[in-house]
């Protein structure tokens, strides 16, 4: 099997897979479906390990149909792999796996459409991430969508959830039509769909068109990366999906929005756009800070624990944002790495939140209140999940940020890693916080005129003593060793800058994929010692675990009720914009939009 | 002339449809006014594909070689009308079932979560 | 000539389009939604795409209205 | 947020876009005037080398097969999830009928709604397959023929009512079938990167212009897709037809 071959198996055979699924689905034992599923994960996972390992000696392209270009002319559509797309097509694979293992024991009944909508749900992902067509990018968006949305209704007797499903798909069908509003100008423009043909084509001038066509298709692609204020959808739709589709959402679905603005940057406009770059990064890097914050804030004022995790995602969001906006190789490079250990920590947090609503029926921290010290490794697998958020040593965000933080030093921008230290420290200090109330009964009381959440089905007959929950602590426990793993791999740093040197050469892109000529294998630039940064990785977690101090014991001081009143009414406007309501979402959307087009359009000119 | 009515007439659907689903009172209403911002990217990208006095790229009657529209921007709405026509049905079978469960498609009376 | 046939057929769209986002009585809204199929049909024929006019025939003119209808019939069960 | 505030909100920021889209429109060439190439290369190029006088075919099942692929597994995964949130409350409900609509059932059905119903749906089923069979020649396809094929339902149901259109419909057969087009699609891709080294590489004679079945490939993924658009849509009308059940006497037997 050629190089080549194996990138549109990965896509293709879960697609063949899940249609056989729903045709024997029906007359097979529900452990056959579910077996198969697994089986076709680990294929993919095997596939795209493969697939980024060839890719390492030079980006595989492979032209559909056999059609490859004439004249420099693209006659179909290309996948053209990177390290970087292979490396999370890989990753999307493996998650899934992994949430194809949690189901095993964790609903008593599953019918034959989950199997085959997360089949479906995989290889929309592996396509998005292996595509080198920017139409064909779309329709996996739109695929990757549909999937999403059924399986966000899954728990359909549960109205939250479907309400949840339909602000899904209102908001990213709208981000969908902004992608091809960019896609339509471009069309017109170059008459090309290639990504490579199309940054030829568009040269290195920017104009109107060529600035608010990257303006409208990063816009509706961060509708699905959860930007601020695209993000309303992300925390209705998490706090009600199952659990194991959770992992895949927060872990990876979300990071893929981002991964294509990147992608379609570095591709298609980034000749036309780079006498202006400077003003893309101001904007984006505002965009950033704001989601960054907003994020940490609203994950503090929670207490349903999904929801939680969540807002704590559109934060990691933020400051992924703010790795890519730095517009460099080495920005990439520790963008890819946070998102893999994020997406490894968010993931076993994500099932830990499933194991709660198995055993004991809720995540609601105010009910779960001192309930959790029966459940010690639980508590464990939550606070090393909440300092990895917070990107403490060895864990792999912690290995991310310290590459950010030298690729703004890079640039001058010394000031920004500092403050994304605290909007991480945010997140893991929300999380420290619900799991001192759940674990220890820590805190000031619960208002007992507080709302309760919109209420939660157990997502399967919840209760009581079956025994411990092997297969669901194991795949845990598992995701969050492996978010520690991933921070101490030798050499991990300097392939991924490698790999980020490799993402943003457009000009090598363009004769690989157009020219066929050879690809060269990876460079490793040597990257600098982490040793530097070890300090900040601590004072990160360090300042998690003050952030949840405070939250947790200020009512005891003197003073510190009026404190705590004063940051609660700060939590005010943020809570009244997050109103479930879906045309409110819609207007958002909507400002959202013209506002980074403005930006980016006035300022450009 | 034709050149600025050909292309505000997309930009104007796009937008229209926009301020229906943020006023909107009813999901159904809602779905409807997404399918309607929706097709306005059919005929922008059909019209950047255009030509004036050119054929169908059919070449059955018309001999090959005759100056035809571009086929990729059919072949593209095509895919963006059957995406569009599976979406708007999925979203339906969701209000009909939020319907079901609350009686209502008030878009204020329906908050999955709040705060 | 040409020019005139899409001016006239680009108008009627933006104009129905507009009908139909006003129109914000489900039962009324549907029928103009239908007419906004015929138009963009016609609208397709006339930009030379017939593949394209076909399918939104179907799909614009048939498959979500039937989908509504089928939708509102249940919702007026619903409140009786 | 206040529905003033919304509607304020809508208003800025549309009025905004607009004038977004159309200082971007303004950098298009002028309409109708397309510059190519792709559309150019291939209108020169497909005749010849893949037989066909439809190059709209030609782009949908082969050029860009993978964005069809694609399309047609939104299709399926759709489907999947409608008949999921829809069905949720039956499998603990019986289907007990819904009283009558006003919509629908004000009137009863002569036999002249009947006998106009059966003429319908012969020249449905007529055209239907002459534009799903015709790919290759003349416009329409896999994707229009299972659209207006799929209308068949439609009819029964308005002449003949719920009863006789799910006595015609069954769920499984047509979900087993839909899978069954949806996945030869993606089947006929591996093999023939198998056959070929990649996916979806005509590996068939193609056969002379003009052809009912030439164009290699071509002929064979349209014939899944028609199986597929039409079993999909198909199922999408019963399962909101069910919505609308009601109690009606059978109909009488002759």
């Amino acid at each position: 099997m050629t190089p080549e071959a194996l990138a549109p198996l990965a896509f293709s055979v879960p697609l063949a897979v899940a249609a056989l699924g729903a045709a024997i689905g029906p007359f097979v034992p529900r452990r056959v479906l579910d077996a198969l599923a697994i089986a076709t994960g680990l294929f993919c996972t095997a596939a795209c390990v493969l697939l980024a390992r060839a890719a390492a000696h030079g980006t595989v392209v492979h032209w559909f149909g056999g059609w490859t270009p004439r004249h420099g002319i693209a006659l179909g559509i290309a996948f053209a792999v990177d390290p970087i797309g292979a490396a999370l097509a890989a990753f999307t694979a493996f998650l899934t796996t992994v949430a194809l293992l949690f189901t095993w024991t964790y609903y008593d009944e599953s019918g034959p459409p989950f199997p085959v909508l997360m089949l479906t749900f995989m290889a929309a992902l592996i396509g998005f991430f292996l595509t080198g067509d920017l139409f064909n990018l779309f329709v996996f968006f739109e695929l990757m969508g549909v999937a999403a949305y059924a399986l966000t209704a899954y728990r359909s007797e549960d109205d939250s959830a479907v309400l949840g499903a339909f602000a899904f798909g209102v908001v990213n069908s709208i981000g969908a039509f902004l992608i091809l509003l960019g896609i339509a100008l471009v069309y017109g423009r170059t008459g090309a769909l290639n990504m490579a043909q199309l940054s030829h084509a568009l040269g290195a001038h920017a104009d109107a068109l060529a600035i608010l066509a990257f303006a409208f298709i990063a816009a509706g692609l961060l509708v699905k990366a959860a930007l601020a204020p695209f993000h309303f959808w992300l925390a209705d739709a998490h706090a009600v999906a199952p659990t194991p589709l959770c992992v895949l959402f927060s872990g990876i679905m979300v990071q893929a929005g981002l991964y294509a603005v990147a992608r379609v940057y570095w591709s298609v406009f980034s000749g036309a756009l780079a006498e202006h770059d400077h003003v893309l990064r101001t904007v984006l890097i505002a965009f950033g800070l704001v989601t960054a914050f907003a994020g940490g804030i609203m994950a503090f004022g929670q207490r349903h624990f999904k929801r939680l995790l969540a807002f704590s995602t559109i934060a990691h969001t933020g400051i992924l944002v703010c790795a890519f906006a730095l517009l460099t190789a080495r920005g990439v490079a520790g963008m890819v790495v946070y998102v893999l250990g994020h997406g490894l920590t968010k993931g076993g947090l994500f099932l830990c939140s499933g194991i709660l609503l198995n055993r004991l029926g809720t995540v609601d921290v105010d009910v779960l209140r001192g309930k959790l010290r029966t459940k010690p490794w639980g508590s464990v697998a939550i606070f090393l999940g909440a300092l990895a958020l917070a990107g403490t040593p060895p864990f792999g965000t912690f290995l991310g940020s310290s590459l950010i933080a030298h690729a703004a030093d890079e640039i001058g921008l010394g000031w920004l890693p500092w403050v994304l230290l605290v909007a991480a420290a945010l997140t893991g200090g929300a999380v420290l916080n619900a799991l001192g109330r759940m674990a220890f009964g820590w805190g000031p009381p619960p208002d007992p005129r507080a709302k309760t959440p919109a209420h939660e089905s157990p997502e399967a007959s919840a209760g009581g003593d079956r025994g411990f929950p092997l297969m669901m602590y194991a795949c845990s426990a598992f995701l969050i060793v492996c978010a520690c793993a991933i921070g101490l791999v030798p050499g991990a740093a300097s392939a991924a800058l490698g790999a980020g040197e490799r993402f943003v050469d457009r000009a090598g892109q363009l004769a690989i994929v157009l020219k066929e000529m050879p690809g060269a294998a990876l460079a490793m630039p040597p990257a600098e010692p982490i040793a530097t940064s070890l300090a900040s990785g601590f004072l990160a977690g360090a300042l998690a675990l003050a952030f949840a101090a405070i939250a947790l014991f200020a009512h005891r001081l003197p003073s510190g009720a009026g404190a705590m009143r004063a940051l609660e009414s700060a939590l005010v406007p943020l809570r009244r914009i997050h109103d479930g309501v879906v045309t409110d979402y819609v207007a958002w959307l909507a400002a959202g939009t013209a506002a980074l087009g403005t930006a980016l359009a006035a300022w450009m000119r | 002339m034709i050149s600025f009515i050909a292309f505000a007439v997309p930009a104007w659907i796009f937008v229209a449809g926009l301020y229906g689903m943020a006023t909107s009172r009813n999901l159904i209403h809602l779905i409807l006014c997404l399918s309607v911002a929706q097709s306005s990217t059919y005929v922008l990208i059909l019209e950047v594909g255009y030509r004036l006095g050119a054929t169908a790229p059919v070449f059955g009657d018309v001999l090959p070689g005759t100056r035809a529209v571009d086929p990729v921007v059919d072949a593209l709405t095509l895919t963006d009308i059957v995406v569009g026509a599976t979406v708007t049905a999925l979203l339906l079978a969701f209000a009909l079932r939020i319907y079901k469960k609350r009686q209502t498609l008030d878009p204020e009376a329906l908050r999955a979560m709040e705060g | 000539m040409e020019q005139v046939v899409q001016a006239i057929a680009l108008a009627m769209t933006a104009v129905v389009a507009t009908v139909v986002v006003l129109a914000r009585e489900p039962k009324r809204q549907i029928f103009c939604f239908m007419l906004y199929g015929l138009v963009l049909t016609l609208l397709f024929a006339v930009l030379q795409a017939p593949d394209v006019a076909l399918s939104e025939l179907g799909v614009g003119s048939v498959a979500i209205p039937f989908a509504v209808l089928a939708t509102l019939v249940r919702i007026e069960n619903g409140r009786r | 947020m206040s529905e003033r505030a919304r509607t304020a909100m809508i208003l800025v920021s549309g009025a905004a876009l607009l004038v977004l889209v159309l200082f971007a429109v303004a950098g298009l060439p002028p309409y109708g005037h397309y510059p190519g190439p792709y559309g150019d290369v291939l209108n020169t190029v497909a005749p010849h080398e893949r037989q066909i006088p439809n190059i709209v075919t030609a782009v949908n099942f082969d050029y860009r097969g993978a964005d069809t692929l694609g399309e047609e597994y939104i299709l399926f995964a759709a489907i999947a999830g409608i008949a999921l949130v829809l069905r949720e409350d039956r499998k603990r409900t019986k289907d007990e009928p819904l009283p009558p609509s006003r919509v629908l059932h004000t009137t009863g059905r002569t036999d002249a709604i009947r006998a106009f119903g059966a003429l319908a749906i012969a020249v449905t089923v007529a055209f239907g397959g002459y534009l799903g069979i015709h790919a290759a020649q003349t416009p329409g396809g896999g994707f229009q023929g299972g659209t207006v094929l799929s209308g068949v339902g439609v009819l029964v149901f308005f002449a003949l009512g719920y009863r006789a259109f799910a006595k015609l419909v069954r769920k499984e057969p047509f979900e087993a079938i839909e899978a069954v087009g949806a996945g030869a699609y993606a089947a006929i891709g591996l093999a023939t990167l198998v056959a070929t080294g990649a996916f979806l590489k005509n590996a068939l004679p193609l056969g002379g212009e003009g052809q009912l079945f030439s164009a290699g490939t071509i002929g064979v993924i349209n014939l899944c897709v028609l199986v597929e658009v039409f079993a999909g849509f198909t199922l999408l009308y019963l399962e909101f037809a069910h919505e609308t059940r009601v109690e009606e006497p059978e109909p009488e037997q002759r």
